[in-house]
């Protein structure tokens, strides 16, 4: 409970104390301490929790249970390396006259209040919460996707702030009719939001109606998990916000919405039991992993084809889910782990390689690995780890995925081989003359700190040799969970 | 279990081979020099060639490697074994075991392979240009005369020559169509890989067309005697496979040591024969442009596989 | 401690002397001098072992990694045995040579080189080990990762770095592939060992699936047509050293992983699996022997005729499976018997021959045999044992390679037993047509070894190359004693194959083998079919120095050395030779329609007469590139979706909703 | 007296849902802005009837909330707005006008089609109107889809807000009070962060045409 007000709690206040010193020197070492309290607080409750199992608080608007709580982790901790990460690099963007302190402000303050909205919605039991929380996120990125001004980053924030919109309004037509329902099979009021007792009843609620909520919510929260076709706002806001954004946006927000589509297919399952939003998600999943493979195979920009590749990869978590059962769920979770974790870190290190070359168009960044070899070989594994290359956990997950495809969807299976293919060919095709060959570049006097790309490898590569058995139990209750059982 | 009566079959055999392989070399030469009404050499001819070249000192290219000198002894080596598990006279050979009929066109492979490599082992641009054409002759005769070997021992369920001789000569006599096919394409491969007239012809030389004498031209004295006595070994062994497969009477069996004194003149008788036939095919045909060996191997490529073929749908 | 323990540390000391290489980052010395030798001791050692193993039960074992269900499991049976015994029996030579190959200023440094090599190796051993899917998967992507990245060794060339992307990619596909093959053979009942994979009876069709996407995942690493681009790029593209590891024991381990899942985890074997491998082998060989026959650059050259090798295993595996669908064991282990036997001689010949070019390579910079020659004189070790490995490789006797060809055509006589009227009038042209590809081998090794160390020098500053360093030499020693020592014991080499077969088919060729003496090579019996190589070698040798001693004694030893004579042609020069494409003249002239050639031939009247060929892999224009422009195209296409108009975005968002309501809805 | 009060309710659906056509067929930025007031005028009233006849008090809250969000702050916010940046007329739309509405009518079939079984079983007097909220809704979407300028955009997008609303109240009686606040916190933050990106869009294409909002698209 105390851990819980803690988690929320910190990044809270974190935002409001940055927002008044957020313009200083010494902001970027308060960004990340906040989050390091957060990380140490979360995994606090982590321990908690597996001490004492998934438990309810404050009239049961909050909960914690394992599905959400390993997000919660993950979140603070991405968070965390991600505030270590932005701290030099962001006082680079100053130098070059990019950012401004009022900018930096805006910065720090909302970085925390984005991951303060991604922890409520996480922890959240009531889904009106949830679609306030998400709302909420929404919000705070669009200002950090713009904050650089310049006419790019605006149309992208705008096209942001509308389709986001747009989407979330679906969603919350869909809360609706789920309250619709609640009221009729238990009674109306303040309780009849709280998915714990939602999915009590779940096997009450009427079909019709939340076959049509699901439909909504899955579009709705669809759209911010990127899912193809509503995905369009993300590339660009990828592009260009500052790349930290861009890291958190791929490693978290997209969790984050995928999460809350989990936790409504768990009751539109319950009420209709025909499989119909498995079925549904399954379609999302592969329409969207075919579609971003081939967008992926014309891109010039380094961050719009990896902003691409996350589309795929949830496309891929997606398809997962919608499979469904013990296997395809566990390895959704773990893939929303190791995707989460390879691609923060990939987008550090392109962070750092674009601002040296001046440029994020993949032509003219050459010979990485003579500029800066921890730089390039952290770029040449992250890449070779979200491609799935084994001994890193993407492969894990896409091995599970794919072996349980063989056998529940061949149909589908040719797609995904084509797809994974082209995606090879195409990330792996353009980074390879980025990080090998000559350069035109001078040597980095000093090697940038990369501690948390290689932090976030190795836990990858971890992941994808030995995954530790309290982590392990964990997965198997959050799939589980989401089983609906 | 080598009997006496083997091993003595077998080095008369070989001493056979090395005897005789010279004399049906005049032979066939006589006999083309009547057939062209030419007057003909003295059948010893080519004897007293080999005890001159033998006599000569050899003169050697500068930058001629080990390997050009160790090369004509390989050459001739494998043709005397080659001559060894051939069954000439007899089908109980010790050494018959050491080697079936694809190590024997690995054999005569092993010693074109060699020979080539002298030959482009001294830098002239003749001597390249003949291993590059034996090579060209050789990839397209090999398969042609394992094929051909493969109809025989398709038919008598055994790749080793000696067995396959005693089954074709002591069975009652049948009728083999795919033996008749193969036995044209044996015919085109022998007259190919020794370097006869329509592929080759040995009698002359500096033509463009050359092969056989290109691959030879920087050899002289020893060396030189070494390799004409191969290639006549050569000839013989082929005379005696074809001999053997296709007409295989006359060869004596295992155990019958006096039928090897009946052997000989029949070999002979045979032989003599064969090379009259040489000479009339050489006679009769013109050489035929380096362009169009391809095609004439192909040709027994294609008749070898027939046979098989023909083996396998007649079960003969 | 159980051999399967011993082989594990084996490995460990590989990896921790991978590891070691770090801190040795450009100390060559270090590098070269111990860390590389000791890998080539492992090798050793685990050669050893698995020599052992071969004979002794199956040992299986379980390691704390992997998916918490799925730790790794490992299984030493004769199968992995066998093929171990190929990677250390060949690694060790390689190593030892690399000990004296590598040096600074190849692009990597040679502690990371060490680090990439030895994980290499590490992978391939793992791979044959492996007892379930996933470990399996592993250690295959963590091989063909290490090996790529030794292939871009030396990243600054644009061209390298292509290939390697190239392999990288077919690697990845054919990886795909092999993943689902493992996802059908598992039944769905989600657990991936190979022992629930055996227990499982699959049903024809998805036995079937298996079984062809198992070919293509493997063919892609195998290099067969039309999955083998890669190949010819790659090869020469890696140093040497690699370049041998790689097509000496790296395409071993998919024709190993071919055989795991054909014949011990499929369960069931359809006869038609047989002849499309038949025929995929025989398509692969020939090309590859064709291609290989036009080659001006050495190292492409050796490519070629690994693709046909793998062609040539191809085709014996297609038999065994042929004779085992039909249950004709003794048959099946007679023609598994020869691919395993050639699997083992093209690993010592090959890397022999790929190592050898890595010396001349070293001593003269040059890869194009069309500016060699000669080299015989300047290092004679070198030649010497290049030219067995030349013999071997065109498979002449009494060296390895003839063995395998023998025991292949043995099998080859035997299929008229066969129940299928189709089957027996095919199978002869098959025949006909490896005779064939062996006699061509022959063509391309005189080639060659014809244009590489014989004749004169074609640029003069051939006159001051180095012989290969003693390292070098000793590598090159084993490997080139491992092609002899084949080829004169065939009988003691089959009785190690023996136990393969036993695990594989149930039967084995080994004891009437044994039966018919340890002298004289025969799989069936004495009268049938018979080889004795060591007899063979001393009746030839006896002749050669009878001979040589009766010339000398009846005659003289005189000897004068003077100018080559060439029919008193006066004007020698080297250029006058015959060139690598001269060579390949009759070739391109006889398969002319099989090539994509684009030539300029000069006139009579040209002032500067100049000739020029090129020759194009057909498959790469005819499958590879519209492939690209289809993907491109798709792309194109894709990217429509991505136009810019937030009010279309809206839109798609809106028929989106409208779908989807349909869909619930109706 | 009931059934006339809850006849009203319907009467005030029918108007948000044609003041939802006007808004479609309007190209006067101005009107659409007292449209939009208009529009959240009747969510107001509706939202009091109910509250009046549920007598769920909270409802009563949330009809203060949607009164000083909707008719008041966003409406003077956005006069403020278009005054600043003086944008009146909104030139040209996707398709024309005629057709847009005849796509209206076809969404408002659709809408009908799938609410109907619902609102039978919706346990609220005003079940009815729930196919009109989703009408609503849909138009709206359709007008941000038709338009070319960020302000009209807007303004769709806050008018499909009220036909959410709409729903939240007739449908069921009201949300949550903690979620209604939420929802209201978000849209007027919303509707700031808006306000912000309008000027920054003028000053950096000085105009507020989206068409200038394409260059980020795959060539």
């Amino acid at each position: 409970m105390e851990a819980l007000a803690l988690v929320l709690a910190l990044p809270l206040l974190g935002g409001l104390a940055l927002a008044l010193w957020g313009a200083r020197e010494r902001a970027g070492d308060l960004n990340a301490a906040v989050s390091l309290a957060a990380f140490l607080a979360s995994v606090w409750l982590t321990l908690i929790v597996v001490r004492e199992g998934p438990f309810t608080v404050w009239g049961e608007w909050f909960f914690v249970d394992p599905l959400n709580v390993f997000l919660v982790t993950l979140t603070t901790f991405v968070g965390f390396t991600t505030a270590l990460f932005a701290r030099p690099y962001m006082r680079i963007e100053l130098d070059h006259g990019k950012m401004t302190g009022p900018r930096m402000r805006l910065f720090h303050s909302m970085y925390q209040l984005f991951i303060a909205m991604m922890l409520v919605a996480l922890t959240t039991n009531n889904l009106g919460i949830l679609w306030v929380a998400m709302e909420a996120a929404t919000l705070a990125t669009v200002l950090l996707v713009s904050v650089y001004r310049t006419a790019a980053s605006l149309e992208a924030a705008w096209k942001y702030f509308i389709l986001c919109g747009v989407g979330i309004a679906q969603a919350l037509f869909g809360t609706i009719l789920v309250y619709l329902a609640a009221e009729r099979a238990g009674g109306g009021g303040e309780g009849a939001l709280l998915w714990t007792r939602l999915a009590e009843i779940a096997h009450l609620l009427d079909p019709g109606i939340l076959s049509l909520a699901f439909a909504f919510l899955l579009l709705g929260y669809g759209t911010k998990v990127g899912l193809v076709p509503v995905h369009n706002w993300l590339p660009d806001a990828h592009a260009e916000g500052p790349t930290p954004i861009s890291a958190v946006l791929s490693g978290l927000l997209l969790n984050v919405a995928l999460y809350a589509v989990l936790r409504c297919k768990v009751l539109a399952d319950g009420a209709m039991g025909d499989g119909l939003p498995g079925r549904m998600m399954v379609g999302f999943g592969l329409i969207t992993v075919v579609t971003a493979a081939f967008f992926l195979s014309r891109q010039r920009d380094v961050k719009r084809m990896f902003a691409y590749s996350s589309i795929e990869h949830m496309g891929l978590m997606t398809f997962a889910f919608g499979l469904g059962g013990p296997i395809a769920n566990f390895a959704g979770l773990l893939h929303m782990t190791v995707h989460a974790l390879v691609k923060s870190a990939i987008f550090f290190a392109v962070g750092h390689a674009a601002q040296k070359a001046g440029t994020q168009v993949m032509e003219d960044i050459r010979g990485l690995l003579k500029v800066s070899p921890t730089v390039g070989w952290g770029l040449m594994l992250g890449t070779l780890a979200i491609l799935g290359m084994p001994p890193f956990g993407v492969f894990a997950s896409e091995f599970l995925i794919l072996t349980t495809a063989m056998r529940e969807l061949p149909w589908a299976t040719p797609f995904l081989l084509v797809a994974l293919g082209v995606a090879f060919a195409s990330i792996f095709g353009r980074v390879q003359p980025m990080v090998f060959g000559e350069t035109a570049l001078r040597p980095l006097a000093h090697p940038p700190a990369l501690v948390p790309v290689f932090v976030h490898l190795g836990l990858a590569l971890m992941l994808g040799l030995y995954i530790p058995p309290w982590l392990n139990t964990w997965y198997e209750q959050a799939a589980r969970m989401i089983a609906g059982g | 279990m080598v009997s006496w009566t083997g091993l003595l079959a077998q080095i008369l055999a070989i001493a056979l081979a090395l005897a005789l392989a010279p004399l049906l070399m005049g032979w066939v030469n006589q006999w083309r020099a009547w057939l062209q009404n030419r007057r003909a050499p003295s059948l010893l001819q080519p004897y007293r060639t080999l005890h001159k070249l033998f006599h000569k000192e050899s003169v050697l290219a500068e930058n001629a490697s080990p390997l050009f000198r160790i090369a004509p002894y390989i050459v001739f080596g494998c043709m005397a074994l080659a001559c060894g598990i051939a069954p000439t006279l007899s089908t109980d050979l010790p050494l018959a075991p050491a080697a079936d009929a694809i190590a024997l066109v690995g054999l005569f492979a092993l010693a074109r392979v060699f020979i080539s490599l002298a030959a482009m082992d001294v830098g002239t641009a003749f001597g390249s240009l003949g291993a590059r054409r034996e090579m060209l002759i050789g990839f397209l005769a090999e398969p042609a005369l394992l094929m051909v070997l493969f109809s025989a021992s398709l038919i008598t369920q055994s790749t080793s020559l000696a067995r396959i001789v005693e089954t074709l000569a002591h069975q009652s006599f049948a009728i083999y169509p795919s033996l008749a096919v193969a036995g044209v394409a044996f015919t085109f491969v022998s007259l190919a890989e020794n370097a006869r007239v329509p592929v080759d012809n040995p009698a002359t030389h500096l033509e463009l067309t050359m092969i056989h004498e290109a691959l030879i031209l920087e050899y002289s004295g020893r060396h030189l005697a070494l390799i004409e006595w191969a290639a006549a070994l050569k000839l013989f062994a082929y005379s005696c496979i074809g001999l053997a497969l296709f007409f295989p009477w006359g060869v004596a069996e295992a155990g019958t040591p006096l039928a090897i004194l009946f052997a000989i003149p029949a070999l002979v008788l045979k032989l003599a024969v064969g090379g009259v036939l040489l000479a009339v095919i050489e006679t009769i045909n013109a050489k035929m442009r380096l362009f169009r060996v391809p095609e004439f191997l192909a040709t027994a490529f294609l008749l070898a596989v027939i046979a098989l073929l023909v083996h396998v749908l007649l079960g003969a | 401690m159980m051999l399967l323990d011993w082989l594990l540390v084996v490995i460990a000391g590989w990896l921790a002397l991978g590891v070691a290489g770090i801190p040795a980052l450009r100390n060559t010395g270090v590098v070269a001098r111990l860390l590389f030798p000791a890998g080539a001791f492992l090798a050793l050692v685990l050669a050893g072992l698995a020599l052992a193993a071969l004979f002794t039960e199956p040992q299986t074992a379980v390691l704390a990694l992997g998916l918490p269900t799925l730790p790794f499991h490992l299984r030493l049976d004769g199968l992995s045995a066998f093929f171990l015994l190929v990677i250390g029996a060949a690694g060790a030579g390689i190593s030892l040579f690399a000990a004296g190959y590598f040096r600074q200023g190849e692009g990597t440094p040679p502690g990371l080189m060490c680090l990439e090599y030895h994980l290499f190796l590490a992978s391939m051993a793992l791979v044959v080990l492996a007892d379930d899917a996933y470990a399996f998967m592993v250690a295959w992507e963590t091989m063909a990762l290490s090996s790529f990245f030794l292939v871009t060794a030396n990243h600054r060339v644009p061209a390298i770095r292509s290939a390697g992307f190239l392999y990288l990619l077919v690697a990845h596909v054919g990886a795909l592939a092999i993943l689902l093959t493992f996802g059908v053979l598992q039944a769905g009942t989600g657990d991936y060992t190979f022992a629930n994979m055996r227990a499982q009876s699959l049903s024809p069709l998805w036995a079937s699936v298996a079984f062809l996407l198992a070919t293509v995942g493997f063919g892609a690493k195998a290099g067969v047509l039309p999955l083998h681009v890669w190949l010819p790029e790659a090869h020469p593209a890696a140093p040497s050293p690699v370049s041998a590891l790689m097509s000496a024991v790296m395409l071993k381990t998919a024709i190993y992983g071919l055989l795991r899942v054909v014949f011990d985890l499929a369960g069931t074997q359809l006869w038609w699996w047989g002849v499309v491998l038949l025929g995929l082998g025989l398509a692969t060989a020939l090309f590859g022997v064709i291609y290989s026959a036009v080659q001006s650059d050495m190292k492409r050259l050796l490519a070629y005729s690994s693709i046909e090798n793998i062609g040539l295993l191809f085709v014996g595996m297609g038999l065994a499976v042929l004779f085992h669908a039909y249950a004709m064991s003794a048959l099946a282990a007679l023609a598994l018997t020869a691919t395993l036997f050639h699997v083992a001689s093209h690993a010592c010949f090959k890397s022999l021959l790929f190592l050898a070019t890595g010396s001349v390579l070293h001593a003269t910079g040059e890869r194009s045999l069309g500016k060699l020659g000669g080299l015989i004189r300047r290092m004679p070790w070198v030649a010497a044992l290049s030219l067995v490995g030349v013999l071997a490789s065109s498979g002449l006797p009494p060296f390895s390679g003839f063995v395998a060809e023998w025991l292949l055509l043995q099998s080859f006589l035997f299929t008229t037993g066969l129940p299928n009227s189709f089957l027996n009038m095919l199978v002869p042209v098959v025949a006909a047509a490896i005779a064939l590809v062996a006699a061509l081998a022959g063509y391309v090794m005189v080639k060659f070894y014809g244009v590489i160390f014989l004749g004169q020098p074609r640029e003069p500053h051939l006159a001051h190359a180095h012989p290969a360093s003693p390292l070098e030499r000793a590598g090159l020693v084993w490997l080139g004693a491992g092609c002899v020592l084949l080829g004169l014991f065939p009988v003691q080499v089959i009785g190690v194959i023996d136990p393969v077969t036993q695990v594989l088919l149930g039967a084995g060729v080994g004891e009437t083998v044994r039966a018919n003496g340890w002298l004289f090579l025969s799989p069936t019996s004495l009268g049938r079919a018979s080889y004795g190589p060591l007899v063979f070698l001393l009746v030839v040798a006896f002749a050669v120095a009878l001979t040589a001693w009766l010339v000398h004694r009846l005659y003289h030893g005189r000897l004068r050395r003077s100018a080559p004579w060439d029919c008193g042609f006066p004007a020698q020069t080297a250029r006058m030779q015959d060139s690598a494409e001269g060579f390949g003249q009759p070739i391109r002239e006889i398969f002319n329609p099989v090539f994509r050639m684009t030539r300029e031939l000069p006139t009579p009247f040209d002032a500067a007469p100049k000739y020029r060929v090129t020759i194009e892999d057909p498959f790469w224009h005819g499958l590879y590139l519209p492939v690209a422009r289809l993907t491109e195209r798709l792309a194109r296409l894709v990217g429509r979706l991505q136009q810019g108009r937030i009010a279309i975005y809206l839109l798609y968002s809106f028929l989106t909703l409208i779908v989807l309501l349909g869909v619930v809805r109706w | 007296m009931e059934s006339l009060l809850a006849q009203t309710i319907n009467l005030f659906a029918v108007a948000l849902l044609v003041l939802a056509f006007a808004m479609i067929a309007q190209r006067r930025i101005l009107t659409l802005i007292h449209l939009y007031t208009l529009q959240g005028a009747a969510l107001v009233a509706a939202t009091l009837v109910v509250a009046h006849l549920t007598g769920q008090h909270h409802l009563y809250g949330s009809a203060i909330l949607t009164f000083v969000l909707k008719v008041v702050l966003i409406p003077v916010m956005l006069h403020r707005v278009i005054d600043r940046l003086n944008v009146r007329w909104d030139v040209e739309t996707l398709f024309n006008i005629p057709t847009t509405m005849l796509i209206g009518i076809v969404l408002v079939i659709v809408a009908f089609n799938l609410a109907a079984p619902i609102a039978s079983l919706s346990a609220s007097i005003a079940r009815g109107t729930l196919g009109i909220a989703l009408a609503c809704m849909l138009l709206s979407f359709l007008m941000m889809i038709v338009r070319a300028k960020a302000v009209p955009q807007v303004i769709g997008f806050l008018s499909m807000e009220n036909g959410l609303f709409f729903a939240a109240t007739a449908a069921t009686a009201g949300m949550p009070m903690i979620v209604e606040l939420g929802i209201a916190f978000d849209v007027l933050v919303g509707i700031l962060i808006l306000g912000v990106f309008m000027f920054q869009i003028r000053e950096q294409f000085d105009s507020l045409d989206i068409r200038h909002l394409e260059r980020l698209k795959e060539d």
